[in-house]
């Protein structure tokens, strides 16, 4: 286990020091900050006295060093755009985008398992069939237009939801979160729903090609020869095996959702990190871009480890230790 | 079959397409946004309506097609490629090899792809080429993944060993014995690949990046019918919404079918 | 019930698979007793449809396959007759089976304990603990050394023959009338296997429990069983006491698969082998199907063979059996 | 009746002829070794440690030209590894592998390759060793190909050669290998392996995946071939019927370790090892009825962390305290037969 | 009613600092113009108007004199004194970090004179007629309560403090802004007791959101949905011409080969075609701007001849915009030695101006159809900026938001780029032109209005002429809200709460 965490902790150093440089860089190559931040009638002068004062006149080399060694003190730098510490910004809006997240993980599942499991328990059927022909419709839908399809029937057509913002949020942890409200809950489900899309397949699939292998098991046999009820066949024996590479998929995708939360985010003025990001992209915002992705590795990784452990305690054949 | 249609449909567009969707001397703002079966100024039918610029929606259609294909599979090709052959090498070579590579993997998924994306083609310009490579660096690292996972349990299998023993140059186990065996997978994720690359090149676009403006792909052209949505000009986004879905669900029929053709199990 | 009432009685059972490519007939035609207390051996190659039969004694052919005809008699009442909710109670219960990959028969993500409590619990009203109780207990009879801690493992942390111990707790959990064993030690090693024939032999002679052991290993059956039936191509091809049938086989398949056995053999010698190989199932001849192999093939063979008692209680599905030599032997 | 004859012959020049295969103090061990962080926090005082399978442990095994070697043993014993360093397709983690006298390691270009190609390994499992995407011609007629045996020209003639000396239907060529049955398949194996002219096989537990019937067939095959093309087998299975048949001599493994190696006679009759005695005594046969199953007591340990001194002592009814920590060395008890055991000693 | 109590409103851009002096920026503009009060404000139609100053006049040429509001107190009950405007003035060129400060307004103030508690004299090195429109951009902080307030103090509230007409109550980074009236105001007091201040960037949703009754106000409608909302009964549309003028910027830098611009067999032309007045002229007459503004924009913009529109300080009487004449286009190009025209690619951002990618396609279309073979490139602001900035283009689409007095559009865009004189800061096609620059100087030193006037008017004439950018139209400034809402609309795009009031009985706002 310590070894396990150590070895993590390292690669998570090496990885995230690779991805400050290559950001750094990335950045670099896009564009000149000043450009686009400065006041288009400023002249010479003032452009140069920007420069200064965002540190953009050394050589980026020695601002990447600058930046390191700020970096391993904490202070990732402060945002061009918004004069606030990089870090702050993001921790500022992380929870919405977390909770989006996770709602959507929580839909993708909800909606998922079952639809899935029915395909792979009868696969045969014109049922099972549409639900596999429709699972391929999350894959191909472009979320922008989906999300904005929502907003057109649920909020403008039938009313039923509000149609953007985060609501009303309440507070846990010296932190807002919206899904403590109703009226949070409310906005949050169509962004949930449109981030979800592509999970739900993929947990559908997942689920039916998990179902169906496993159906084939001599344990599921075995469990039918002792007699016992087909429901705890399905939901004990058969469940708790397909849930291993679900919840595997899931997990690894979830830094996949908080990416592509980006786009949900801007079509649901949902106030979270994917929106801060394609906004200081926009204006090469570079302290908050480089601490984001900073962020999202760490959580990357995170999420890993924390898929491994879940892993672990799901599938009692894997050891830590014996993780490479 | 369906595939079979859609890609004729893609090669010959210039053949086959009313207009030339591309040639800015063809279109008219004032033939703008309109509706389903109208007649143009310049006196034909425009079956499937125009969008803004003016632009036959068919032709449009036909020729976007062309552009989502080649960059979907252009991508998916390349990015399997480079994948596979990354992911064969860390498999086989084992060790330090393998752990440079897994740390690529690693440091490529763990950068949200729509974000590397878009930095690469902030960095690179548009273009069409510069998608294809934007969605090749995004993607090889599941290749690289799906192949080393299925390397290294097939490598174990005797027949590899019967190879080793018959003295068989190393490259040609791995390329002759070993690769062939490990593309069922490979095939899967690159149909799911291809269907995503499509969808995020129109994400790119959409994100204002991506293809040309003057020649749009599929994605484009959703993206740009999508704010007429809401005025009631659905044609705009509606009709590439539609076959960019028939094209990806037909890609899906053709990987499942692509696998049954691989698979010696059941050829005659 | 007396000693020699049959706990099972099999008649004509027919089992076909519907598939797209023709109906496969996995057990087609085949009859045997088995009585309290005994064992009888189920012989036969790959495919000959052992295992087809095993399931379909306690009802768990999946589609496409189905019985087709024959009755099943358990304790007098024909299976074939119950609804699925009659044949659930009794399986696990009165009729137990154990798999052949021990590997395979436990849920790897459910602890031993689980597996076995909820085999308690699906045909006894007894609370947690006392089907623990039964549990621990059970293991204990099969000989798995401390109980209570194995019971918290999960079938990982077990070897093989502990795992296949495990299953046989499984079954034994309700004392069932009768256990159909798949197969159940030809993937574990010599010396294992004697410890769970031993712990077999054992179980038959204190509880009574007819057994149904499954194997293609003539010489495992030779040392188990009291009857014996041969398979081949679906069908039983010969039947009764093991002596009888191992020192004085009827069928010409029989004596060629007594004969390639290599200790039958002198060493160094060739063996005496079965010429071809077995046919699909698919497409099976007219008639007998050992015909094309067998060195005393007639043209009458193409005619469906009878299986007569050429003596008390030995049956062979051939027109010209292996008398001479029987009477010889 | 006459090939009864001509059988005799190799057991009569057993041991007689040159050595063909040597192994000396042969050792295979499957590490996991430490990375970086492993090794750190074993400085930091986390318990780990690396794990070693001694896969195969010391053995000394020597095999004469035109002799049949039976290696017998339980599952995860080390068989299957020891088969695989004499077939040059695993190099030792210790010790030497001698063909005809020259370390196999010593040697380089087409020399090496070529004493490898010597010698061949027919697999246990029909469908795993041959490549499901290859039709049977490629399996066959490839490595003579690659490796000039013969030319392009003459590839089919050759591989049709090939498929009927293992006694397939050369019509066969152009399916793939999941269009035969078991029995067929093996003989596709041993068709590719005969197909680089090897004069030496290693059996890999050849026949235990096939019916008796068929298990019958391909055992007269390897006699047949042996006869003809004057091969020497290393034999490798758990089923002591079969070896018994087919060796001149048996060698039994325990945990990686030979325990007793004797002709096969011996070992049938004066088995020395309580290990082999009891494997003797477990092996249903066909003549026994209604027998006393006992069983050996115990699990098999685990190759990782095995028992000191004597592997066996766990389950040897006549296990002393010696036992516990010293090794016995394999030391011979009568001519030609060698065995391991403390007890050998008291005597 | 009840309803009227909380006005929401949605922006389309997201505000990034509360801190007036931070970022000069629209958006931030905005809500500033809401928490704080400027010595000048403009009107709606960006003409100045009293605000904390109630009259201003110059003492001597390089003298101005700024009288200041009576009894006005920030919303912290400080007072408002001639002291507080000294210290403001002190801050705004000393912000830290900051990318895009207004010092350039502050600047040409060489020393701060307080007269009394209620007047301060602003002395210049030579006449600066400017003075007012510059102090218009100026937010003015108090001296306690700012003395030492830094950026963030400003996000988080603590020193959100000003003498507006609204008080900043919470502001959720990138979300919401929530005001609440300041009952205290010395101007014309709110409709609304409380304002929530939402940002949703994407049009759509924006629209959608106002539609599906979220938010009750929105700006920067897209439109493409004008002549959904013109229909809707539920929803009123408020518009103004704004000062936005969008045009095509041409290499004038190279006199050899332009990078874009190759013949009709993709060779470079040695000399760049640009530099003849034909042909810009052609190029300009070539394009129909009524088609643009009616096709493109829907309306939403009204086709221009010159930077400033009408009713606007020094917008030039008479010189409308060119009729859209291809043959007169085709044959200025046969003229400047191109009648077969040459090939071109115009570049442009897309995520900038409204509807910028189509509108270079539509140009693109008009060019091509005079022999001008015309690619386009659209691309993302933040490339597209730089690479204008390096004079990489031959052809571009870019827009300017102008003041309103001819000089800033002159200065900025069409005068020689000269860093001493902080001229051309934003003239990227390097047009260079002394009799322009001449005349430019001549007027910028003219602190008599009426004569400023006429020398802007003459200086812009020149430009046009010379086609020294090719102007297109200036965008019209759209705002919608639910029927029962009035607004005031600005030339000056700024979105802002006290504009916002319930519509007289019966009354529409348009
Ligand atoms: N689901 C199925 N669909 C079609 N055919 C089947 C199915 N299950 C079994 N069979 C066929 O039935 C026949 C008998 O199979 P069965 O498993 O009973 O053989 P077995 O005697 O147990 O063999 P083994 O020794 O290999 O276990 C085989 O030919 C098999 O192909
Ligand atoms: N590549 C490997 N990596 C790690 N351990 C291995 C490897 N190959 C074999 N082993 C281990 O070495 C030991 C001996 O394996 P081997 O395959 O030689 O046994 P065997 O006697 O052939 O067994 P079986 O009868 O099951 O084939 C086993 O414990 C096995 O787990
Ligand atoms: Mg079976
Ligand atoms: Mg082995």
């Amino acid at each position: 286990m310590t070894v396990f965490l150590l070895r993590r902790l390292m690669q998570a150093a090496v990885v995230v020091l690779a991805m400050s440089l290559l950001v750094f860089i990335g950045v670099y190559a896009i564009g000149d900050p000043v450009e686009i931040l400065i006041s288009p009638e400023a002249d010479q002068i003032e452009r140069e006295r920007a420069i200064a004062a965002l540190g953009l006149d050394l050589p980026l080399w020695q601002q990447y060093l600058v930046f390191l060694g700020k970096a391993l003190q904490g202070d990732l730098g402060r945002s061009f755009v918004f004069n606030e510490p990089a870090l702050q910004l993001i921790l500022q809006r992380m929870p919405a985008t977390l909770e989006l997240a996770f709602g959507a993980t929580f839909a993708a599942l909800l909606i998922g398992l079952p639809l899935g499991l029915y395909a792979g328990l009868r696969p045969d059927s014109s049922v099972s069939k549409g639900i596999m022909a429709t699972s391929i419709l999350g894959f191909s839908l472009p979320t922008f237009w989906v999300g904005l399809m929502l907003i057109m029937v649920f909020a403008v057509q039938l009313g039923w939801l509000p149609s953007t913002g985060r609501g009303e949020t309440a507070e846990l942890f010296g932190l807002r979160w919206s899904f403590l409200t109703w009226d949070g809950l409310a906005h949050m489900v169509m962004p949930a729903i449109n981030l979800a899309l592509f999970k739900i397949s993929l947990v559908i699939r997942l689920t039916r090609a998990g179902v169906r292998e496993t159906m084939l098991m001599d344990y599921v046999k075995f469990a039918r020869a002792k007699g016992l009820s087909p429901a705890r066949v399905t939901f004990v024996h058969v469940f708790k095996n397909i849930l291993i590479p679900v919840v595997t998929v899931v997990g690894l995708e979830f830094g996949g959702t908080i990416a592509f939360s980006v786009v949900t985010e801007s079509i649901f003025a949902w106030p979270g990190m994917g929106k801060l990001i394609i906004d200081s992209i926009n204006v090469l915002d570079r302290p908050v871009i480089v601490a984001y992705l900073m962020i999202i590795v760490l959580m990357f990784i995170t999420i890993n480890l924390v898929v491994d452990l879940t892993y672990s305690l799901l599938d009692p054949r894997v050891r830590l230790e014996s993780k490479a | 079959m369906v595939f079979t249609i859609i890609a004729l449909i893609a090669i010959f567009a210039p053949w086959i397409a009313p207009q030339n969707p591309y040639d800015l001397a063809q279109l008219d703002i004032m033939d703008g946004r309109m509706e389903p079966g109208t007649v143009g100024g310049a006196g034909f039918t425009y079956w499937l309506g125009t969008d803004d610029q003016g632009r036959d929606m068919l032709s449009g259609i036909m020729y976007g097609l062309r552009i989502s294909l080649t960059v979907g599979a252009g991508s998916a090709l390349i990015a399997c490629l480079v994948g596979a052959s990354l992911g064969m090498m860390a498999a086989y070579a084992g060790g330090r090899t393998d752990g440079l590579i897994m740390r690529l993997v690693d440091l490529q998924l763990s950068f949200p792809a729509i974000l590397a994306a878009l930095m690469i083609l902030a960095f690179l310009g548009k273009g069409i080429l510069n998608v294809v490579i934007a969605l090749v660096v995004v993607e090889w690292a599941y290749y690289a993944r799906t192949v080393r996972g299925s390397a290294l349990v097939e490598r174990r299998r005797e027949y590899i060993e019967a190879a080793q023993c018959l003295a068989l140059p190393t490259r040609r186990i791995i390329f002759r014995h070993l690769l062939p065996n490990c593309l069922p997978p490979l095939i899967v994720v690159a149909t799911m690949q291809i269907a995503r690359a499509i969808a995020l090149e129109a994400t790119l676009s959409f994100l204002g990046l991506g293809v040309p403006i003057t020649e749009p792909s599929l994605g484009l052209l959703i993206a740009n019918g999508y704010e007429y949505m809401l005025s009631g000009k659905y044609w705009i986004s509606f009709y590439p919404g539609i076959a960019l879905l028939v094209t990806i669900v037909s890609i899906n029929l053709v990987g499942d079918q692509l696998r049954d053709v691989l698979n010696p199990r059941l050829k005659k | 019930m007396n000693d020699t009432a049959p706990t099972l009685e099999v008649r004509e059972l027919r089992t076909h698979f519907f598939t797209r490519a023709g109906v496969v007939k996995a057990v087609d035609d085949v009859s045997f007793t088995v009585r309290r207390g005994k064992v009888l051996g189920l012989v036969g190659e790959s495919g000959s449809g052992k295992t087809v039969t095993g399931f379909s004694i306690i009802g768990l052919v999946d589609p496409p396959g189905r019985i087709a005809g024959g009755q099943i008699l358990f304790q007098g009442k024909d299976l074939a007759s119950l609804s699925e909710a009659e044949m659930r109670h009794l399986r696990g219960n009165r009729i137990a089976m154990i798999f052949q990959d021990p590997m395979m028969t436990l849920n790897p993500v459910l602890r031993i304990d689980t597996q076995m409590i909820e085999t308690v619990q699906a045909h006894a009203k007894v609370s947690r603990e006392e089907a623990r109780q039964r549990a621990r207990d059970a293991l204990g009879q099969v000989g798995i050394p401390s109980p209570d801690e194995r019971l918290k493992s999960y079938p990982h942390q077990f070897s093989g023959g502990m795992r296949q111990r495990v299953a046989i707790a499984i079954a034994l959990l309700h004392k069932p009338d009768l256990i159909i064993a798949d197969e159940p030690t030809t993937a574990l090693d010599v010396t294992i296997q004697g410890q769970i024939l031993a712990e077999a032999q054992k179980l038959c002679a204190e509880t009574g429990t007819a057994l149904i052991w499954i194997t293609h290993d003539l010489s495992v059956v030779a040392g188990l069983a009291d009857d014996i039936a041969v398979m081949y191509a679906g069908k039983v091809v010969e039947s009764g006491p093991v002596s009888q049938v191992l020192d004085a086989p009827l069928h010409p398949y029989t004596v060629g698969l007594i004969g390639s056995v290599p200790s039958r053999n002198r060493r160094g010698e060739p063996l005496r082998q079965i010429p071809g190989m077995t046919p699909s199932l698919l497409n099976l001849p007219e008639g007998c199907a050992f015909r094309s192999r067998c060195p005393r093939a007639e043209p009458n063979c193409a005619v469906p063979p009878p299986m007569p008692e050429y003596r008390p209680g030995r049956f062979a599905r051939c027109i010209h059996p292996h008398l001479e030599e029987a009477v010889a032997a | 009746m006459s090939e009864a004859m001509t059988a005799a012959r190799p057991a009569a020049t057993a041991g007689a002829g040159a050595p063909i295969i040597e192994l000396r103090g042969v050792s295979k061990r499957f590490s996991r070794s430490l990375d970086f962080a492993a090794k750190l926090a074993r400085r930091l005082g986390a318990p780990v440690r690396e794990d070693v399978v001694h896969a195969v442990d010391g053995v000394d095994l020597t095999i004469h030209k035109g002799e049949v070697v039976g290696l017998v043993g339980e599952s995860g014993c080390g068989k299957s590894t020891l088969g695989r360093m004499v077939a040059g397709i695993m190099p030792p983690s210790a010790g030497t592998v001698l063909r005809n006298g020259q370390d196999i390691t010593t040697l380089g270009g087409a020399e090496a390759r070529l004493g490898k190609l010597r010698t061949q390994m027919i697999f246990q499992d029909p469908y795993a060793s041959l490549n499901p995407r290859m039709k049977v011609t490629e399996i066959v007629g490839e490595a003579p190909l690659v490796h000039g045996l013969v030319r392009r020209a003459g590839l089919d003639a050759y591989v049709d050669a090939q498929l009927r000396r293992a006694g397939l239907d050369p019509a066969f060529k152009r399916r793939y290998p999941h269009q035969f049955s078991g029995g067929q398949r093996q003989r596709i194996g041993i068709a590719r392996a005969l197909a680089v002219q090897p004069d030496f096989l290693v059996c890999d537990e050849a026949v235990a995946a096939l019916d008796v019937s068929i298990q019958a067939q391909i055992l007269n095959l390897f006699m047949q071939l042996r006869r003809e093309l004057d091969l020497t087998y290393l034999f490798i299975s758990h089923d002591l019927g079969v070896v018994e048949h087919l060796s001149d001599r048996v060698v039994i493994m325990y945990l990686g370790r030979v325990v007793e190696e004797a002709p096969v006679a011996e070992i049938f009759q004066r088995a020395n090892h309580p290990y082999t005695q009891a494997l003797l005594a477990e092996v249903p046969r066909i003549d026994a009825r209604k027998r006393a199953f006992a069983g050996v007591k115990g699990e098999i340990p685990s190759p990782i962390n095995p028992p000191s001194g004597c592997h066996f002592h766990p389950r040897c009814p006549f296990a002393m305290e010696r036992c516990r920590v010293e090794r016995p060395a394999l030391r011979e008890i009568a001519p030609g037969h060698r065995s391991a055991c403390h007890l050998n000693d008291r005597v | 009613g009840a309803g009227a109590q909380t006005l929401t409103m949605a922006v389309g851009a997201p505000v990034t600092s509360i801190d007036p002096h931070y970022h000069q920026l629209s958006p931030n503009n905005a809500v500033a113009d809401m928490i704080f009060d400027k010595l000048v404000n403009t009107d709606g139609q960006a003409r100045l108007i009293p605000g904390l100053a109630t009259e201003w006049r110059v003492v001597e040429p390089n003298l101005w004199e700024f009288k200041l509001r009576p009894g006005v107190r920030f919303h912290n009950g400080s007072e408002f004194t001639a002291d507080d405007v000294a210290f403001t003035l002190s801050r705004v060129p000393n912000v830290p970090n900051s990318p895009s400060s207004f010092a350039i307004y502050t600047r040409p103030i060489q020393q701060v004179e307080i007269v009394d508690s209620h007047t301060i004299r602003l002395r210049t090195a030579g006449p600066y007629p400017l003075m007012p429109m510059d102090l218009s951009n100026i937010r003015i902080l108090d001296r306690e309560t700012h003395g030492n307030a830094t950026t963030e103090d400003f996000n988080s509230g603590r020193a959100a403090a000003g003498t507006g007409p609204w008080r900043m109550v919470s502001h959720r980074n990138g979300d919401r802004i929530e005001f609440e009236r300041n009952d205290a105001y010395w101007g014309d007091r709110p409709a609304f007791q409380r304002v929530d201040y939402r940002m949703i960037t994407n049009d759509a949703a924006r629209t959608a959101a106002l539609l599906a009754g979220d938010v009750e106000f929105i700006d920067q409608v897209p439109t493409s949905d004008l002549a959904k909302l013109r229909t809707d009964q539920r929803v009123a549309l408020s518009e103004t011409t704004g000062l936005r003028i969008i045009f095509l910027g041409l290499d004038h830098m190279r006199t050899d080969a332009s990078p874009f611009i190759t013949d009709n067999n993709g060779q470079p032309v040695p000399h760049n075609p640009l530099k003849d007045v034909r042909v810009r002229r052609a190029l300009s007459v070539a394009i129909d701007r009524q088609a643009i503004v009616d096709r493109v924009m829907e309306g939403a913009a009204t086709p221009a001849g010159q930077f400033l529109p009408a009713g606007i300080f020094s917008h030039v009487p008479g010189l409308e915009a060119p009729r859209p004449d291809p043959e007169a286009a085709k044959r200025l190009l046969a003229e400047a030695g191109f009648p077969q025209g040459f090939r071109i690619t115009l570049h442009g951002p897309n995520d900038r101006y409204i509807n910028d990618s189509r509108i270079i396609q539509a140009v693109g279309q008009m060019w091509t159809r005079i022999g001008v073979r015309t690619a386009v490139e659209a691309q993302p602001w933040t490339t597209f900026v730089g690479r204008a900035g390096r004079q990489e283009f031959s052809a571009f689409l870019i827009g300017w938001g102008s003041n309103p007095e001819g000089s800033h559009p002159l200065r900025n865009l069409v005068a020689t780029a000269d860093r001493e004189r902080g001229w051309g800061a934003s003239n990227r096609g390097r047009y260079s032109n002394p009799e322009l620059d001449r005349m430019i100087e001549v007027a910028l030193g003219e602190l008599d209005d009426a004569k400023r006037e006429k020398l802007l008017q003459d200086a812009q004439r020149l430009a046009m002429e010379d086609v020294a950018i090719i102007p297109l139209h200036i965008q019209t400034n759209i705002w919608a809200m639910r029927r029962g809402l009035a607004h005031t609309p600005r030339a000056d795009e700024l979105t802002r709460a006290q504009d916002v009031r319930p519509a007289a009985q019966g009354g529409s706002a348009r």
